[in-house]
């Protein structure tokens, strides 16, 4: 087998994951770019973390998410390079989004089951839009009658928010808390007000 | 229901209505609103647990202390309001309606001595009130937090143009090479079972036979052509001298529709 | 105007051009990224000519090209890369497998011996495939008429299936057991339905 230098293997890594059409995980880049270079999950472990030291006070990091490796902007850089676009990042409807995060932080979970803390009924358009956009998939259905799909969010939907687990997804604490049956009244909450500023603008494509 | 009735009755034309509605709003510095933006509003509630939560808030009150006949009452003020301007209210707002109605006449009720905290009326909707709270929390969360397309971008890298997809080479396993080698001996074999010894039934020659058989003038059927004792093999050389013969445009084939019997005659010239 | 420091210039003109659709050219990242930061051209190519730099020991570079500035991986990574976006080839025809075995079972053989055996001509593309693989080669002539190449499989055809050497090879009497039909079911030979399911090839001529 081949030897590859700690030199080599570090730019060969780190183009590896820049070129790369997705996230890769250790295992695509043991089997695609180091393939037959005799090099041990634990020396390429040592180079991805060598690497996101070099990035880190760089315009550009490396970050592990959900399905493998990536380099992203820095998020601070966000309103800075969204300009280079016309186009507006879409916005989500709240009921998407709350639909969407009782799926994250309670699946697997039927749609009545989401209806039930919502109060109101979960339209098709949304599942579908969330299901299309990769961020959620039927995992099972529940054993009532029926049989109702169970959802659950997808690796996608991580990758997206940039998170490398479920366990990232912020104020996880407040749905822990709630399950065992006692959340503390002082939680801050946002005012409804604020919501009622958020008014669609024209060149947005708000998605419901 | 008496309430409702009175507000429907004492309604004036739109949009003012809502603004000087003082016969129905206790509060009316708090619940002002510009005329334009109501629809919005009442548009942005996600449900009756949400505008539930709003009065809550609103009034500053604690979810837990929940004055149901206050909340009770602003609540079917909005529902009022929202059936004016027509929007498409949702049963889950009259259902939520009937909920609080029931719970108010139950807390009307003399409380007996034994009855304790579990037994409030209003225990169950101060649970789903702070689930959905929480499930609101977390939604705003879920938005602000940094995401692709608004606030973090992926580089897009180029590989240099030399870099070609490789091409993976299929893998074959030693039982497929097994197999092959057994079916290609197995064919080996079924042709040796049938074997004419020896090669005495040439193409060319049978094709000079043909020539000889078949007439200018008259068309002779197919059939003629083969014969039983020569087998299968005979059949297959046969057939592969007139299609020979037809392609040197000797033969002439004539079927006069689909599966009837052929005929042959020497072509002409 | 907003002011920029050095380091987060440089940090937004990485990103940028990182995250660019299409090379960036000095005029576009002033025009967008840069907008109201105050920037002039000469800094602007100060901060460029730095990261060009920065980038040289590194697995990708930051390249001008004729619209503008991208980075692009390493020419000297290309080889390796380029194992990452593997075209699977299709999987060989029986006419390849059997072409295969007969070399395997009864080198050295010509290629009119094969026919013989498999009552079909084989096309030039098996002989070229095998031979490309370095599975099979030429390794004489057979003293008859037109002398025809000798077939032989090689050292890397023994080393794929593991074989030290040839008599290694399943035995003949495997076939023979096949061919009777006594074959029993734990016997380990299983094969896609599909391999003895495929239509003729069009690499097959028949014989007449």
């Amino acid at each position: 087998m081949a030897k590859i230098s700690d030199e080599q293997l570090k730019q060969l890594v780190e183009a590896a994951i820049f070129v790369a059409d997705k996230p890769a995980s250790e295992e695509f880049l043991l089997e695609t770019v180091l393939e037959g270079l005799s090099v041990s999950r634990k020396r390429l472990k040592e180079v991805l973390a060598l690497l996101q030291l070099d990035y880190q006070p760089r315009g550009i990091q490396l970050v592990k998410v959900a399905s493998g490796y990536r380099f992203q902007s820095q998020d601070s850089l966000g309103p800075w390079l969204a300009k280079m676009w016309q186009e507006q990042a879409p916005r989500y409807s709240r009921a998407m989004l709350e639909t969407l995060s009782l799926i994250a932080y309670r699946q697997p979970i039927t749609r009545g089951e989401i209806e039930d803390v919502r109060g109101v009924s979960v339209s098709s358009h949304i599942i579908k839009s969330l299901s299309e956009r990769g961020w959620i998939k039927v995992v099972g259905h529940k054993e009532v009658p029926g049989r109702p799909s169970l959802y659950a969010t997808t690796k996608t939907f991580l990758d997206y928010f940039s998170l490398s687990g479920l366990a990232e997804l912020p104020s996880i604490e407040a749905f822990e808390k709630l399950d065992e049956g006692h959340i503390s009244d002082n939680d801050s909450i946002e005012l409804p007000q604020t919501e009622f500023d958020m008014q669609p603008q024209a060149d947005e494509k708000q998605i419901h | 229901m008496a309430e409702r009735a009175d507000i429907i009755a004492i309604q004036q034309p739109l949009p003012l209505a809502f603004i000087n509605g003082e016969a129905v709003m206790e509060k009316p510095e708090d619940l002002y609103i510009p005329p334009e933006a109501l629809e919005v509003i009442l548009e942005a509630f996600e449900g009756p647990l949400d505008l539930l939560l709003y009065l809550i808030r609103k009034q500053k009150f604690e979810i837990v202390d929940l004055p149901v006949a206050q909340i009770t009452r602003q609540y079917m003020e909005y529902v009022d309001l929202m059936k004016d301007i027509k929007l498409e209210l949702a049963g889950e707002y009259l259902l939520m309606a009937a909920i609080l109605a029931e719970i108010k006449s139950r807390m009307l009720l003399p409380k007996r001595e034994e009855e304790n905290e579990e037994d409030d009326p209003r225990a169950e909707l101060i649970r789903r009130l702070r689930e959905y709270e929480v499930v609101k929390a977390a939604a705003l969360d879920l938005d602000s937090i940094p995401r692709e397309e608004r606030d973090i971008f992926l580089p897009k890298v180029q590989v240099t143009e030399d870099c070609q997809p490789q091409r993976m080479l299929p893998p074959v396993a030693m039982q497929e090479l097994v197999l092959a080698m057994q079916a290609a001996m197995q064919r080996v074999k079924a042709f040796e079972h049938h074997h004419i010894t020896p090669e005495t039934l040439s193409t060319r020659e049978r094709m000079s036979a043909i020539l000889d058989q078949v007439k200018a003038d008259e068309f002779t059927s197919f059939s003629a052509f083969f014969t039983a004792d020569e087998g299968k093999a005979g059949v297959v050389v046969t057939f592969l001298a007139i299609l020979e013969l037809v392609k040197e445009s000797l033969l002439e084939l004539v079927q006069a529709e689909p599966f009837s019997d052929i005929h042959i005659k020497l072509a002409d010239g």
